[in-house]
């Protein structure tokens, strides 16, 4: 057969009417690819500009309906960033539990995606299923389900609920079973291996170079995880430790992508115990906090799916005059054709499913 | 490299004005538009910043103003008795009627669909870039959305 | 780690099996984790956010709702009390002499996107969500709740003090004020009192008049900047002020102390 | 009694009182000219108009107990897939309604088994069948259109052909050929056909890309398919299914249980499975139609009621393969007395088709690479050796006993 292009998307059940991936093939064999995005462009930033510093955390939580919380936190902490807030020590812990409850339900809604692009509908149901216990929990001081708008600038909205820690736990004790009892079913499963292991290759050297970040980085091995290299919140007094996996000399495979997020979620449900165990009380809101900013301003946060970076600039006005978000799933697609080439179409849902694309915090 | 050596090495390099702290793992420096490929060359092999974390384009009317964020993931420079990551912010700012500077897509690859970003929604020309069209918008969109003086009809619905 | 160790010939079929099989038995013989959900629902938690209710009891018509709401899907529509409703205001005293030009919200939920700023920012609790999420309906036109489809009446009403959420109350530049008093009339909260001013003016006759000034209780301003808005002179702003004597005028305006 | 002597009963009733007379009716009509109603009354007289009589009625007693097995399966598909998910699967029968109509009455439930209006669902397959009828049929702009509309015909007449040349026991057979399995495999190897057809004639990659995959996969499996089976007919000597379940019934080993086939030709019985998973097109081997990189692939273009003959030809594929299996390797209809052959029959496929939705929904599916790896390199080699087995069992049989009851300690 000759070469041909073929143009996954946006009608497509792997990109589902986000996004675009043309692929050039020969036979099975991809040649090239070319990714277009722009399918749900929102002008999140234009609308940003419009709005008070406050609103704009509705926004950033339809940046990704799978990891809200992680980007409101982001926003939030670089406007406190800007407008010099300090952010109470019990409110800290607070946010620290949602973020790791967040990302749990986070990898866990991918984990859910990736197995239907494997052919697996069961995985699916199965990890969607856990990742409503998350929700439920993540609703209990929220009063949402998806969008939580919960994170604010100077604190949260309110205090945990009575009862909180103890569902919890009860309910980390559950996951933790049935991920010990999902082991049988996907990682060692041997078919799964047979179509993760040693697909969607890239070095860590490349990855650096391409921007790729997150679990995908750590996937070849290398140790960075902003948690721990540009600390916020109290990840510092806590114990944990960053999870790397290797597949081969310093590349990493789909399998290894796998792999770091469920040892991830083992890591958040080991930092949300100790951060229950050390949480003051006190406050859950500074005591003041400004509405007009000068000046410019930056955070970056470990998104679920990498470095999130968000950059303010205030003119003095209650609305931000420039507001810039840095999603790492935009560097990640970017460099498709890189780790596509070579390989099947068979394993294209296979590569993009496995580095966890949310074509919402892309699109903005 | 600690932070400081860093800092010094930097404010001796052409071009490069105001080099200062912003967080304790933040150096942020201006830097002249004339010559700045050269610098990237020099953030990237000498100093070992491998990963271009964002470009962002601000109207600050009149003028542009250019901000990368490069990132030392590997620690080649590092902050004393600290895990932190060192991030550099470089300021760069452009005239208004010739809003172009030199591409560094070509060092990083991660900093290609920023510039196209960047061109797209702001209308920086970014030289030497391999494919620069729209990434966000259709093509044949007008305008830069994202510059002040871009003129758009807010719509309200009335209920 | 479970999944370091070899994959042998069982884990082709036999070992993921057996997960299915057991998850086979456990929902057959017990029940399954789906919500029947017309049949069975789930108890949303006390802090859900559902659809908005007003207690008009406690409403002030402060518009601040519609402020902070960043759809814009609330406005404050005109509504006019009955005599019975005029009584139970909290702040009937005040209300009594703009009885037909009371504001309430009135609801698009067709725009609403749950945030909860309205019931967050409201200055005296007025504005709530309860728990009651199915607001589906056939038509756009459905989605549009008049203000008086939002009121809801209780039995004992929580007394909360005014609040100022806003981080920011008004503040008189006091040359170009004309002492209109409009101010005063529109203030929802009743903080602004006109009084004596510092300054004279000369009107175009030649005399020279006192012109009274605004002056505020910061401790029930409730930062709604309404006096803003209506200001003919432009000569209030916003500005975010902590106390009561932070600013110019204001300090000998205020009635009661912080 | 045999099904086609029960037939040929039938058929001479409705020849003798219902048939004959009204042609002859019409024949008496306008006598002057020569009516073919008349020559038609009187071949109906005649033995072979009494066997095609009695042949049509079989094959819709066989086609009608098909059709029922298909929806059965399809049924049983969705109400395992959804407890292995954790699901309830299909609900509404008439059953809840009548729940429910009890309780908008006000009535106290008169229901032993009361639960939230939940039947086992079996107006899901009335409704998917009512909705796959009325949609509209689409054919594609630049489709081949005749190739379009022959697709699915080729695919689906293939496919309904096999329902009738397997028999359900020795004496409930719609036909009875003497080189039936041979036949059953010629039949299954006339779906690729269809499949590359309607792939080809759709005119979209996708489709094109499923068809060719669905081809090299189908061919390439039938070899081990075919070597596998060869086993069978090498021990039985025949490709009758009947001579084949009674070889082995004859044959017995510990506590005089009948010695099946899938006890010494263990590695045929594995490969067999394999290759006719691989030909049904079922999880992990449903690559063809990957929903989630092909969009369904060859199906892609197909609306309607054409769509759903795919599908339901799939699962009479699925049901033939496992009847298949049954006979080759699993007894047959051979059970205990109580329980009919039919029945006995019957329940030995669907507890294969319950083992391959278990599979379906246990592993991902694996790559085309892989699955043709698969079947060259360890699927043809093993069914090899089975044969190898085969014939030194077969040669050395005579030397050793008058009964297989020895073999087990030979092996």
């Amino acid at each position: 057969m000759a070469e041909m292009w073929i143009s996954m998307g946006p009608q497509h059940p792997m990109t589902h009417g986000l996004w675009t991936l043309k692929v050039k093939v020969d036979g099975e064999t991809i040649v090239d690819a070319d990714p277009e995005l722009g399918y749900l462009h929102r002008s999140v930033e234009k609308m940003g500009e419009r709005r008070k510093y406050f609103m704009n955390t509705t926004l950033t939580d339809r940046l990704c309906y799978a990891s809200s919380t992680t980007w409101t936190h982001c926003y939030a902490l670089s406007v406190e960033e800007l407008m010099e807030v300090e952010v109470p020590q019990r409110a800290q812990y607070i946010r620290t539990i949602m973020l790791e409850l967040q990302r749990l339900a986070s990898h866990l809604m991918w984990a859910g995606a990736y197995m239907p692009d494997l052919g697996h509908i069961t995985g699916a149901l199965y990890f969607w299923r856990d990742r409503e216990l998350f929700l439920n929990l993540l609703e209990a001081p929220s009063g949402s389900r998806l969008l939580y708008n919960y994170i604010r600038i100077g604190g949260v909205k309110r205090d945990l609920p009575d009862g909180f820690e103890q569902k919890t736990e009860r309910i980390l004790k559950l996951f933790e079973q049935r991920l010990d009892e999902y082991a049988d079913l996907f990682e060692n499963s041997k078919i799964f291996r047979m179509r993760t292991e040693d697909v969607g290759k890239f070095t860590a050297a490349q990855a650096q170079n391409l921007g790729i970040t997150g679990p995908n980085l750590r996937g070849c091995g290398t140790k960075f995880d902003l948690r721990e290299h540009d600390t916020y919140e109290i990840y510092d007094e806590i114990d944990w430790d960053i999870q790397t996996r290797e597949a081969g000399p310093g590349y990493s495979d789909c399998f290894s992508r796998y792999m770091v997020r469920i040892d991830e979620m083992r890591e958040s449900i080991k930092i949300i115990r100790e951060c229950f165990k050390k949480m003051p009380a006190g406050p859950t809101m500074a005591s003041k906090i400004p509405v007009r900013a000068t000046g410019e301003a930056f955070r970056r946060t470990e998104d679920s799916r990498g470095e999130a970076l968000m950059y303010v600039v205030g003119d003095g006005s209650d609305r931000p005059y420039r507001w810039k978000i840095k999603s790492p799933m935009f560097t990640t697609i970017s460099a498709c054709p890189h780790y596509l080439k070579g390989y099947k179409v068979a394993d294209i849902p296979a590569i993009m499913g496995s580095i966890d694309i949310c074509i919402g915090e892309t699109d903005k | 490299m600690e932070i400081k050596a860093f800092m010094k090495e930097v404010s001796s390099v052409k071009g490069v004005t105001k080099v200062g702290l912003v967080r304790n793992n933040v150096v942020k420096c201006n830097l002249d538009k004339e010559g700045s490929k050269d610098f990237f060359v020099k953030l990237k092999d000498d100093f070992g910043f491998e990963h271009c974390s964002l470009i962002t384009a601000i109207d600050n009317q009149p003028q542009f103003e250019l901000v990368y964020h490069f990132s030392a993931i590997n620690g080649s420079v590092f902050v004393k008795d600290s895990s932190a990551a060192v991030m550099a912010e470089i300021h760069i700012f452009l005239d208004r009627d010739t809003p172009t500077v030199e591409s560094i897509s070509d060092l990083w690859f991660g900093a290609n669909w920023h510039e196209r970003e960047a061109f797209d929604l702001m209308g920086i020309y970014f030289i030497g870039h391999p494919d620069l069209r729209r990434v966000l918008l259709p093509e044949g969109f007008a305008g830069h959305p994202l510059r002040k003086d871009y003129v758009y009809e807010i719509h309200e619905e009335e209920w | 780690m479970s999944s370091d160790r070899e994959i042998g010939i069982m884990d082709i079929i036999v070992n993921p099996m057996k997960v299915t099989l057991k998850q086979f038995f456990k929902s057959t013989f017990g029940k399954p984790t789906t919500v029947m959900y017309p049949l069975e629902r789930r108890d949303p938690p006390p802090t859900y956010r559902g659809m908005n209710a007003v207690i008009w009891d406690l409403c002030i018509g402060c518009g601040i709702c519609g402020e902070v709401c960043p759809n814009k899907c609330l406005k404050m529509k005109p509504t006019e009390l009955s005599d019975e409703e005029q009584d139970r205001a909290w702040y009937g005293s005040h209300l009594a002499k703009r009885k037909n030009k009371a504001e309430r919200p009135a609801i698009n939920f067709g725009h609403c996107m749950f945030c909860g700023f309205c019931e967050d920012y409201c200055p005296t609790g007025a504005m709530t969500m309860t728990d009651f999420y199915e607001l589906a309906d056939t038509n756009r036109e459905g989605l549009i709740y008049p203000a008086r489809s939002m009121k809801v009446e209780l039995e004992d009403l929580p007394q909360l003090p005014l609040t100022n959420y806003m981080m920011e109350s008004p503040v008189l530049d006091v040359d170009p004020c004309i002492g209109c008093s409009k101010c005063v009339d529109n203030c929802p909260t009743n903080c602004i009192i006109m009084d004596e001013g510092p300054q004279n003016k000369t009107l175009k006759s030649g005399k020279t008049r006192n012109v009274e000034n605004p002056y505020f209780d910061y401790t029930i301003c409730i930062g709604c900047s309404t006096c803003v808005k209506v200001c003919p002179a432009d000569c209030l702003h916003m500005e975010p002020i902590s106390n009561s004597s932070s600013s110019g005028l204001s300090e000998e305006g205020a009635t009661t102390e912080a | 009694m045999s099904l086609f002597s029960f037939c040929k009963a039938m058929a001479e009733w409705t020849a003798d009182y219902m048939l004959i007379p009204v042609f002859n009716f019409q024949a008496g009509l306008f006598p002057p000219f020569s009516n073919p109603a008349g020559d038609i009354a009187d071949w109906l007289e005649t033995d072979g108009g009494l066997n095609t009589l009695a042949w049509l009625f079989a094959v819709n007693i066989a086609f009608a107990i098909g059709m029922t097995n298909l929806i059965i399966v399809i049924h049983l598909e969705r109400k395992i897939a959804a407890r292995i998910q954790d699901r309830r699967g299909p609900m509404l029968s008439l059953r809840s309604f009548r729940e429910l109509g009890e309780d908008l009455a006000g009535n106290s439930p008169s229901w032993r088994f009361k639960q939230n209006y939940a039947g086992i669902g079996i107006l899901q397959n009335m409704a998917d069948g009512i909705k796959a009828i009325t949609k509209e049929l689409i054919i594609p702009a630049k489709a081949d259109k005749f190739l379009f509309t022959m697709g699915p015909i080729i695919f689906i007449s293939s496919s309904v052909f096999l329902l009738v040349l397997f028999p359900l026991s020795d004496r409930f057979a719609a036909s009875s050929a003497p080189a039936g399995l041979m036949v059953i495999m010629a039949a299954f190897s006339i779906a690729p056909i269809g499949v590359l057809t309607s792939g080809w004639a759709s005119n979209n990659k996708y489709s094109m890309i499923g068809g060719m995959r669905s081809a090299a996969q189908l061919m390439s499996y039938e070899i081990p398919l075919l070597l596998s089976m060869a086993g069978v007919f090498l021990l039985a000597g025949s490709f009758d299914p009947v001579t084949i379940v009674e070889q082995q019934q004859q044959s017995t080993w510990f506590f005089g249980l009948p010695m099946w086939n899938f006890i010494p030709q263990f590695i045929g019985f594995i490969v067999f499975m394999i290759c006719i998973l691989a030909e049904v097109e079922r999880v992990p081997f449903d690559l063809p139609e990957a929903e989630a990189e092909l969009v369904e692939g060859w199906t892609t273009e197909y609306s309607g009621i054409r769509y759903m003959l795919f599908l339901a030809a799939e699962y009479i594929r699925g049901f033939a393969g496992a009847a298949v299996c049954t006979i080759l390797f699993l007894g047959g209809w051979a059970g205990p007395w109580p329980v009919p052959p039919e029945v006995w029959f019957l329940l030995k496929v669907y507890l294969i088709l319950i083992f391959w939705i278990f599979i379906r929904w246990t592993v991902p599916r694996i790559r085309t690479d892989q699955i043709l790896e698969l079947g060259w390199k360890k699927l043809l080699p093993l069914s090899l050796i089975n044969i190898l087995i085969v014939i030194f069992m077969v040669e050395i049989y005579p030397y050793l006993s008058d009964t297989l009851t020895l073999l087990p300690e030979v092996f």
